[in-house]
């Protein structure tokens, strides 16, 4: 699997650069930053194609019953703050609500084997979502993680439709109750941005894998897909794995282990 | 600077107030001693209301006249109605909620002010029909207006100013207090050429605006032969 | 109304906020007062696309120097009426609509900044509670 | 085809707008009326001494009477819209026959000395004095006018430069410099009752003469009764009508029409002028003096209604006017509208089923219709706005079977002047007249060859004169134009009237 | 030959008022319900992550094809030269541009931010196809006011048929554009096939032609024109064709879908299973759109009668809706294929679909929405004829082709 994947992220990597021309010029290289007040945080250096962050699912891992990546995902990103609209169906606003990460069950149907496993945006090397999307709001950083930028997002929706994974939400309701790190407002649409802030400030980790750690499970482990020696390519290389639609040819930077 | 252009906007606006009050009152006391509705007209006050309305709003004669001319003034004047509600919003506290509704609009409007107004003025060179018929002053008229529109532009797009100054300024005039204006050069160009469209507003042919209501061949009800349609000095020649 | 505060520059500035503790704004405030919104703008796109954070014109750091207080320390949401960006926007009717989905008060604030130093592990278990720490 | 000392300009497929070619036409002017005629209206006879002072205090007069002039003046904007809509500008090309251009002779002189931009930079806004040259030039372009009002439906403020030629002439009058031909025939209609100066004993001649053809042609004892006291309508029509091919035929008609409708109807040999001259001097005080024989008539005769014949700038009078110049008519029938047109009436009964009309009598005619311009644009029929339009092509549809409408842009209220209204309708002025009538004879010669139109129906007497006088110039025959009411009186069949055709469908009933 | 005469649409004021009252009143509720909509987001639609777009899209699509649809009359007589066709031009042009306004009006009125057009309209990702039709709508709509110059402006006559001919490749574009919209998401089985772009062009023939007949109908009724037998039978004709051809490439579309394997769950939904989605096929898109037109037009009897041929139209429309409501909710409401060989027992919270087909019910303002845009294209239609001239005179066989009226005399 490692070796179907890598050698060719490497030789897409000048075609990226192109296609990502509006990230390249956003990370204005050399800008002088100031710190004026104590209390603000040095700022970081900005992302770069030096990473390509991903994840494993260890579906052989993941529990029946438990939710606790999904939880740590709501809280992270302030998902659990939204509520649903006075006179909303319940069964609808299920439907409605936006979700970065779902637990998903599966049936074999020869064996009947029963597959528990997370479901987010699969931060796809070749994302539909970003090839439909009419502003460029829908974007792939150049550490390859795939994100909404809802400042130029129109709310059409066309990613959704692109989506093969159903990773993407769209915020149906006004929403009152947010968090600094995570705006979100009616009208856009959002996904699974692979904790971001966290990676932007240093730190290796997302709040679903650090969960599901915590609970000891282990079977997601995030890390850097273009670093040989780093804990993910080190997991990948141990377990045979594979992406979800591998037949569309996205090369997602989500693998699963066991399906 | 600021008790200049403190003076300058009294002034302004008392010549704008006084010579157009001067101008309406006489154009409303001369009778119109004769029905002279261009036909078909409507029959009824409502039917000439919804006339003026369709004039004023669509240019309705202007439509049929001129296709060009239409789309540029009427681009212009739309433009020029957006842009003067937007504005309302340094001249009105609380700024009432329509007001702040049509903000966005009002920066598409000064746009579109400003192509309006250089279709206008292209067309006076360009037909040689209307380059005859221009006097030096059509030419002012545009060149005012057109850069009172880039220069605001130039302010929103470009030097940005201190909006809440100047709406303190204007605030201010309204008690006879002097706030400062900032000293930016194109808020100060901007405002000047304002003051000067309000002093010639009155004495110009921008009084096409009010002219249009006064117009007989447009507001006139079409029963002439219903009700007797008589001016003070005609009814005196009856008399002898 | 909102004027009768504005005799001079500056009076925007919430008593209550960190600002009026604070000498200078992130930048001079006449400049501030005519050009901010390019300045968050700007930052806006650097952090979005290049993952630059907690930089000197980021939004969480307007919001959180600026933020006014009430009696108890609750933080008043920055865009309420006679609030530091309504006092302004309110009456040059500019609308602002950032705070459709920005946080109003400092708010489990940004992962970087206090968050962050807490938070030092490289992988495995990280401490849930932190990252909501809400002031 | 007519010989002309001029230039006739070619009939195109489609409108062209021309270049401007300025002063083309500043050497076209009408006589000068004569000291005698001048008297006749309460005017000097020649040009007075002071007559620049004179001259403005008449405008600032006439500025404080007439609200049109004054906003008029006032609001032009220089748009351009009205300036390629006037057919003296299509056929002369003279910037002066603008519109505009014709109003702003007078605009620069009313800026000069009435506005204060003008007194301060008269350069700047283009104001000037009232010299002698500029006096010529009034002379000269607003005898060009022809006050069809077609420019005041495409300016956005409605300015009407009728009303400022208009205004124009009366000052001069004012001042001594009258116009030969309106003045003189002013004088006519207060000596004699009617333009063409004929006599009482002389109408009544024709019209027996009209009874006789009638009897001849109908073997039906159709009646055109003058001076009857007791009749419950008077008709007042144009003179014209008394003797001129085609207006006669459409004189006939009414008769006809009356005939047919049982009703007692009359002329007067007092008021036997419909036109009103005093319009296009652009004196109220002469086109109310004129306007009260009518009076006079109907309550000498005592009838019950006013009906007046096929004229334009006579409709325009009697619709929009008569009521303010000599009403109020409480002593006519209220019931019917005062006045009524002659094509209301007969569209009534043609409501009503009360004619007889046989369409293919007038099979040997293609039509199309000219709509004249005052009927169009300053007056109306029936009860509904645009009934000016409908009424006429109504009954010409009833009475035909062949009828085709000129372009859209070319009828109705944007109908092309026929050339010679406003006073122009003179000899002198033959050069104008042929040329200002090229749009209109442009269009029906589209019709003429698009759709094999072969006559051209109009219900004005200015119209049907000129057009028989122009024609000819572009090659056409004087004889294809023809009166609305000749189509009815043709198409009429006349109860008691012997008929083929009625022994026809009597063969085929049987 | 005989010039055409257009004249400006010369009903009575009062039934042109009263129409243009009703109509703005159709677009006022449209404009209330998107503004209620945006006011409370989108919860208040039956809209879903699942079905993300829902009632609106239907008739955006619908009046954005049928747009480039009714440009096609006008082709017919520039492009391929019958000249039974010219006078039909303009009002063709007007249609096109009407409708498409209408259309994109709803479509962006359904935006999560419609506020934000000013950033649809400057920023582009040229790799979408959604931006690509950005531009190939406004430019559509800016050469079709070129071509209708052309045609109404002498001096632009003789580029009538570069500019016509033009249009129509761009029409052409733009309707396979609209196609590829669906075409190029791979992630849905339904709309994974090339057949549909072409599809999307004989439906927009279809779909644009009705819409004209029914418009032509009314107005030229309206003021008393004539429209002659011949000039019936050629519309009447020429919509049979149009219809056959969109039956014949559903026929396709199917069986390419059944030919490849994977797809043939999908295809039990639609054809079989999909409850109302296959009740709307098969009584919406085949018999009322498609059967029952045919065979009114075809009918010896009734294909000659003005009122059956408006029938006929009518139906197509319908249909047409039904169609575009099959394609674009059906599809998406059946769930997507993301693990071959497994049943999904759960997928995230419950409500939550992932293996079921997802739930949508059209909410009102969603539909009124919708009118509202159809509203839109009525209503400057019907200003547009009234103010410029558009309609001709007369459609009369022998003012339109006197050649063709002398052969059959
Ligand atoms: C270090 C804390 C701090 C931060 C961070 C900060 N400001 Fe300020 N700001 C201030 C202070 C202090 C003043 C008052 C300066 C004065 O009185 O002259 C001020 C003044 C202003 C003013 C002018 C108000 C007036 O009364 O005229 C504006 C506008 C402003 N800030 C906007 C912002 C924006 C936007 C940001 C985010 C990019 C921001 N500020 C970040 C401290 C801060
Ligand atoms: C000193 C008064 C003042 C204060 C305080 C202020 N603003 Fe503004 N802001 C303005 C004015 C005035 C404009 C409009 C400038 C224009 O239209 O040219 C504006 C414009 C903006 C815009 C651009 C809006 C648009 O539609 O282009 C944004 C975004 C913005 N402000 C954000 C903020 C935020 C966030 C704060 C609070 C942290 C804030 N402003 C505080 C005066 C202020
Ligand atoms: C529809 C939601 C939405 C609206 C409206 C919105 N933002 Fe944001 N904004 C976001 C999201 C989400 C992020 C975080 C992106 C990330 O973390 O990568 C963000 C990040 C930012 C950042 C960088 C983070 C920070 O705190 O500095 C700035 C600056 C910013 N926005 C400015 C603005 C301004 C200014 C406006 C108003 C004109 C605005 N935003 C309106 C959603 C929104
Ligand atoms: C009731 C309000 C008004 C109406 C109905 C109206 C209508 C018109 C129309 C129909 C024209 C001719 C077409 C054109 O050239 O654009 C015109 C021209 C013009 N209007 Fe207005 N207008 C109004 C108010 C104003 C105001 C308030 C101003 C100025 C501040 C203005 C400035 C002008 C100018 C400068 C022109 C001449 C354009 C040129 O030189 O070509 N108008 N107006
Ligand atoms: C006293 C009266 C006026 C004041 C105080 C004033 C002030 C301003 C200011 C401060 C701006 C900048 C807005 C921004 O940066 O967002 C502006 C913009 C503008 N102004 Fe004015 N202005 C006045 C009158 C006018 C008039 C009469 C016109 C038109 C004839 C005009 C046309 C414009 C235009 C087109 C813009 C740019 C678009 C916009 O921001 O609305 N202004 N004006
Ligand atoms: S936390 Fe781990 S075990 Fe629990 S559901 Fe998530 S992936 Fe599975
Ligand atoms: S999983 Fe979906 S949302 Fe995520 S990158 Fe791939 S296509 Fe885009
Ligand atoms: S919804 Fe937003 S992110 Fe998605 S395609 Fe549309 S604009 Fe792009
Ligand atoms: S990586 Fe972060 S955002 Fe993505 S699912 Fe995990 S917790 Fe949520
Ligand atoms: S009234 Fe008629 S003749 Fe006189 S200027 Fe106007 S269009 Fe020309
Ligand atoms: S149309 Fe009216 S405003 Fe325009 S130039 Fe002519 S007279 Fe003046």
């Amino acid at each position: 699997m490692k070796n179907e994947s890598e050698p060719t992220n490497q030789g897409r990597r000048d075609f990226l650069g192109a296609a990502a021309g509006l990230t390249a010029a956003a990370v204005a290289p050399g800008m002088v930053l100031h710190t004026v007040d104590s209390e603000a945080a040095a700022p970081t250096g900005g992302v770069s194609d030096a990473h390509r962050w991903g994840l494993l699912v260890d579906t052989s891992k993941c529990a029946d019953g438990c939710t606790a990546c999904v939880d740590a995902c709501d809280q992270e990103n302030g998902l659990n703050l939204q509520s649903q609209p006075l006179g909303d169906d319940e069964l609808k606003w299920q439907n409605q609500r936006a979700t970065w990460i779902r637990k998903v069950k599966l049936q074999d149907n020869l064996t009947g084997q029963v597959t528990n496993l997370p479901l987010m945006c699969q931060h796809c090397e070749h994302p539909p979502c970003v090839d439909v999307c009419p502003t460029g709001a829908s974007f792939k950083r150049a550490d390859g993680i795939v994100m909404v930028d809802r400042h130029t997002c129109i709310g059409c929706r066309y990613c959704m439709m692109a989506c093969p994974y159903k990773a993407r939400s769209f915020i149906h309701e006004q929403v009152d109750q947010k968090l600094t790190r995570a705006p979100r407002g009616k009208g856009c649409v959002e996904s699974c941005n692979l904790c971001a802030h966290r990676l932007d400030t240093g730190d290796i980790s997302t709040a679903c894998a650090d969960a599901c750690s915590a609970e000891g499970h282990q079977a997601l482990v995030f890390g850097d897909l273009k670093d040989p020696t780093g804990p993910l390519r080190q997991a990948l290389a141990k377990k045979p794995n594979r992406q979800i639609r591998q037949d569309l040819g996205l090369n997602t930077g989500v693998r699963y282990a066991g399906i | 600077m600021s008790d200049v252009y403190a003076g300058l906007f009294y002034f302004a606006a008392f010549v704008l107030v006084a010579g157009l009050t001067n101008k309406v009152i006489q154009y409303a006391r001369t009778p119109a001693p004769l029905k002279i509705p261009t036909t078909p007209a409507p029959t009824t006050k409502t039917g000439v209301a919804l006339r003026l309305t369709r004039e004023v709003v669509f240019f309705e004669s202007l439509f049929r006249g001129s296709k060009w001319t239409w789309i540029f003034g009427w681009m212009f004047h739309f433009g020029l109605f957006l842009v003067t509600l937007r504005h309302l919003r340094y001249f009105l506290e609380p700024v009432p909620m329509p007001i702040q509704l049509i903000q966005p609009f009002g920066i598409y409007g000064g746009i579109a002010m400003v192509i309006g107004l250089a279709g206008l003025w292209g067309r006076r060179f360009l037909v040689d029909r209307v380059r005859y018929i221009t006097a030096l002053s059509d030419h002012l008229i545009l060149a005012l207006l057109i850069t009172i529109g880039l220069s605001g532009l130039m302010m929103r797009f470009v030097v940005h100013t201190d909006i809440m100054r100047v709406k303190q300024f204007f605030q201010g005039l309204y008690v006879g207090q002097v706030y400062t204006l900032p000293a930016d050069p194109l808020l100060l160009l901007h405002l000047l050429l304002v003051a000067v469209l309000m002093i010639i507003f009155p004495y110009s042919k921008l009084l096409h605006a009010p002219g249009l209501f006064f117009s007989p061949s447009r507001n006139q009800v079409d029963n002439p032969r219903e009700q007797r349609h008589l001016a003070p000095w005609a009814r005196r020649l009856e008399q002898d | 109304s909102a004027m009768a505060k504005a005799e001079e520059v500056g009076d925007f500035v919430q008593p209550s906020s960190k600002a009026a503790a604070v000498e200078n704004c992130v930048e001079p405030t006449e400049y501030m007062r005519r050009n901010h919104f390019e300045l968050i703008r700007h930052q806006r796109d650097e952090t979005v696309y290049g993952g630059i954070r907690g930089a000197k014109h980021s939004l969480s750091g307007c919001v959180s120097c600026h933020v006014g207080y009430d009696r108890q320390g609750t933080p008043i949401e920055i865009d309420a009426e006679g609030q530091f960006c309504s006092s302004c926007h309110d009456y040059a009717a500019v609308e602002m609509n950032c705070f459709d989905c920005h946080a109003t008060v400092p708010k489990g604030e940004a992962w970087n900044h206090e968050v962050a130093a807490a938070h030092a592990h490289p992988t495995g278990a990280a401490p849930l509670a932190a990252t909501s720490a809400e002031r | 085809m007519a010989k002309a000392d001029f230039e006739v300009p070619e009939l195109q497929q489609y409108p062209e707008i021309p270049a401007v070619e300025p002063g083309v036409m500043a050497h076209s002017s009408p006589f000068k009326s004569k000291p005698q005629f001048q008297a006749d209206l309460g005017f000097p006879g020649e040009l007075v001494d002071d007559w620049q002072k004179k001259a403005l205090d008449k405008m600032g007069d006439l500025l404080s009477r007439y609200r049109s002039l004054r906003v008029y003046l006032d609001s032009c904007v220089k748009c351009g819209s009205c300036t390629d809509k006037c057919h003296y500008y299509l056929g002369t090309h003279d910037p002066k026959n603008m519109p505009v251009g014709r109003q702003d002779l007078m605009r620069k002189v009313y800026r000069r000395h009435f506005t204060l931009a003008g007194r301060l930079f008269p350069k700047l806004v283009g104001a000037e004095d009232l010299t002698e040259e500029v006096l010529g030039d009034w002379y000269s372009y607003y005898h060009q006018c022809s006050q069809c009002r077609r420019c005041s439906v495409f300016c956005p403020y409605g300015i009407d430069t009728a009303e400022i030629s208009m205004a124009a002439r009366e000052i001069m009058d004012h001042i001594g410099v009258g116009q030969k031909y309106c003045n003189e025939i002013i004088g006519k209609v207060y000596k004699i009752g009617n333009n063409l100066g004929l006599p009482g004993p002389a109408l009544a001649d024709t019209l027996e003469g009209l009874e006789e053809d009638v009897f001849d042609d109908t073997g039906v004892e159709v009646k055109y009764p003058l001076d009857q006291e007791g009749a419950e309508i008077l008709l007042v029509t144009p003179s014209a009508d008394f003797f001129a091919e085609p207006h006669v035929d459409g004189l006939i008609g009414y008769g006809k029409v009356f005939h047919e409708a049982g009703v007692s109807w009359t002329l007067s040999s007092h008021a036997s002028e419909a036109a009103n001259f005093g319009m296009f001097i652009g004196s109220y005080e002469n086109m109310r003096r004129v306007a009260l024989r009518i009076r006079e008539a109907a309550i000498k005769l005592g009838v019950k209604r006013i009906v007046f014949g096929e004229c334009g700038h006579a409709w325009r009078v009697a619709y929009s006017f008569l009521n303010t110049l000599a009403g109020p008519w409480d002593f006519l029938d209220q019931r019917y509208p005062i006045p009524q047109h002659i094509c209301e009436f007969t569209y009534g009964l043609i409501q009503e089923g009360k004619l007889n009309l046989d369409k293919s009598r007038n099979d040997d005619m293609v039509l199309t219709y000219h709509d004249s311009c005052n009927v169009a644009r300053a007056s109306r029929m029936g009860d509904r706005p645009g009934g000016q339009f409908d009424i006429p092509r109504a009954i010409i549809r009833a009475t035909c079977n062949h009828f085709y409408d000129m372009d859209e842009e070319t009828i109705r209220d944007r109908t092309f002047c026929c050339g010679g209204g406003g006073g122009l309708l003179t000899d002198d002025l033959m050069e104008v007249r042929v040329k200002g009538a090229q749009p209109r004879v442009e269009a029906l010669n589209n019709v003429i060859q698009e759709k094999g139109v072969t006559h051209m129906a109009a219900i004005c007497a200015i119209c049907k004169s000129q057009f028989t006088k122009v024609l000819p110039y572009y090659g056409m025959d004087l004889d294809q134009i023809v009166s609305v009411h000749q189509l009815v009186s043709n198409a009429l069949v006349l109860t008691g009237e012997e008929t083929e055709d009625e022994d026809e469908a009597a063969d085929e009933a049987a | 030959m005989k010039r055409i005469v257009y004249r400006e649409w010369l009903v009575e004021p009062q039934r042109y008022w009263g129409l243009l009252a009703m109509l703005a009143g159709v677009i006022a509720v449209g404009g209330l319900s998107a503004l209620y909509m945006e006011h409370e987001g989108h919860w208040v639609t039956g809209m879903t992550n699942s079905v993300v777009w829902g009632t609106p899209h239907v008739f955006a699509v619908f009046l954005i094809i049928a747009a480039s649809g009714a440009l096609n009359v006008a082709s017919i007589g520039t492009v391929f030269d019958k000249v039974a066709y010219k006078p039909l031009a303009r009002l063709s042009g007007l249609l096109a541009v009407a409708l498409l306004v209408g259309g994109l009006l709803v479509l962006v009125l359904d935006l999560g931010r419609p506020d934000r057009l000013l950033v649809a309209m400057t920023t582009y990702n040229f790799s979408s196809i959604f931006a690509w039709n950005i531009f190939l709508y406004s430019g559509f709509a800016a050469i079709v006011i070129g071509y209708l110059w052309t045609m109404a402006e002498r001096k632009g006559n003789h580029l009538q048929k570069p500019v016509g001919t033009f249009a129509f490749l761009w029409r052409l574009a733009l309707t396979t554009g609209t196609g590829s919209i669906f075409g190029f998401l791979v992630g849905r089985e339904a709309y994974d096939t090339a057949i549909l772009a072409p599809l999307f062009v004989v439906m927009s023939f279809a779909y644009g032609l009705a819409i004209y007949i029914l418009v032509l109908f009314y107005a030229f009724d309206a003021d008393g024109r004539p429209i002659g037998q011949a000039m019936l039978k050629r519309l009447k004709n020429l919509l049979g064709l149009f219809v056959a051809a969109v039956l014949y490439f559903t026929l396709v579309y199917h069986l390419t879908k059944l030919y490849g394997a994977k797809n043939s769950d999908i295809e039990a939904f639609l054809l079989i299973n999909g409850g109302l989605y296959t009740a709307l096929f098969w009584v919406g898109w085949v018999l009322i759109g498609g059967l029952i037109p045919l065979g009114i037009v075809y009918h010896p009897e009734l294909s000659k009668q003005r009122d059956w041929i408006a029938t006929a139209s009518a139906l197509v429309v319908a249909g047409g809706l039904a169609a575009m409501y099959v394609i674009i909710i059906g599809s998406q409401a059946y769930p997507q294929e993301m693990f071959p060989g497994h049943t999904v027992i759960q997928f995230g919270a419950p409500g939550d679909v992932g293996g079921r087909v997802a739930p949508y019910s059209p909410s009102f303002p969603e539909l009124l929405l919708g009118l509202g845009g159809v509203g839109v294209a009525l209503l400057i239609t019907a200003v547009g004829i009234r103010v410029l001239q558009f309609l001709p005179e007369s459609l009369a066989d022998r003012d339109v082709d006197p050649h063709a009226s002398a052969r059959h005399a």
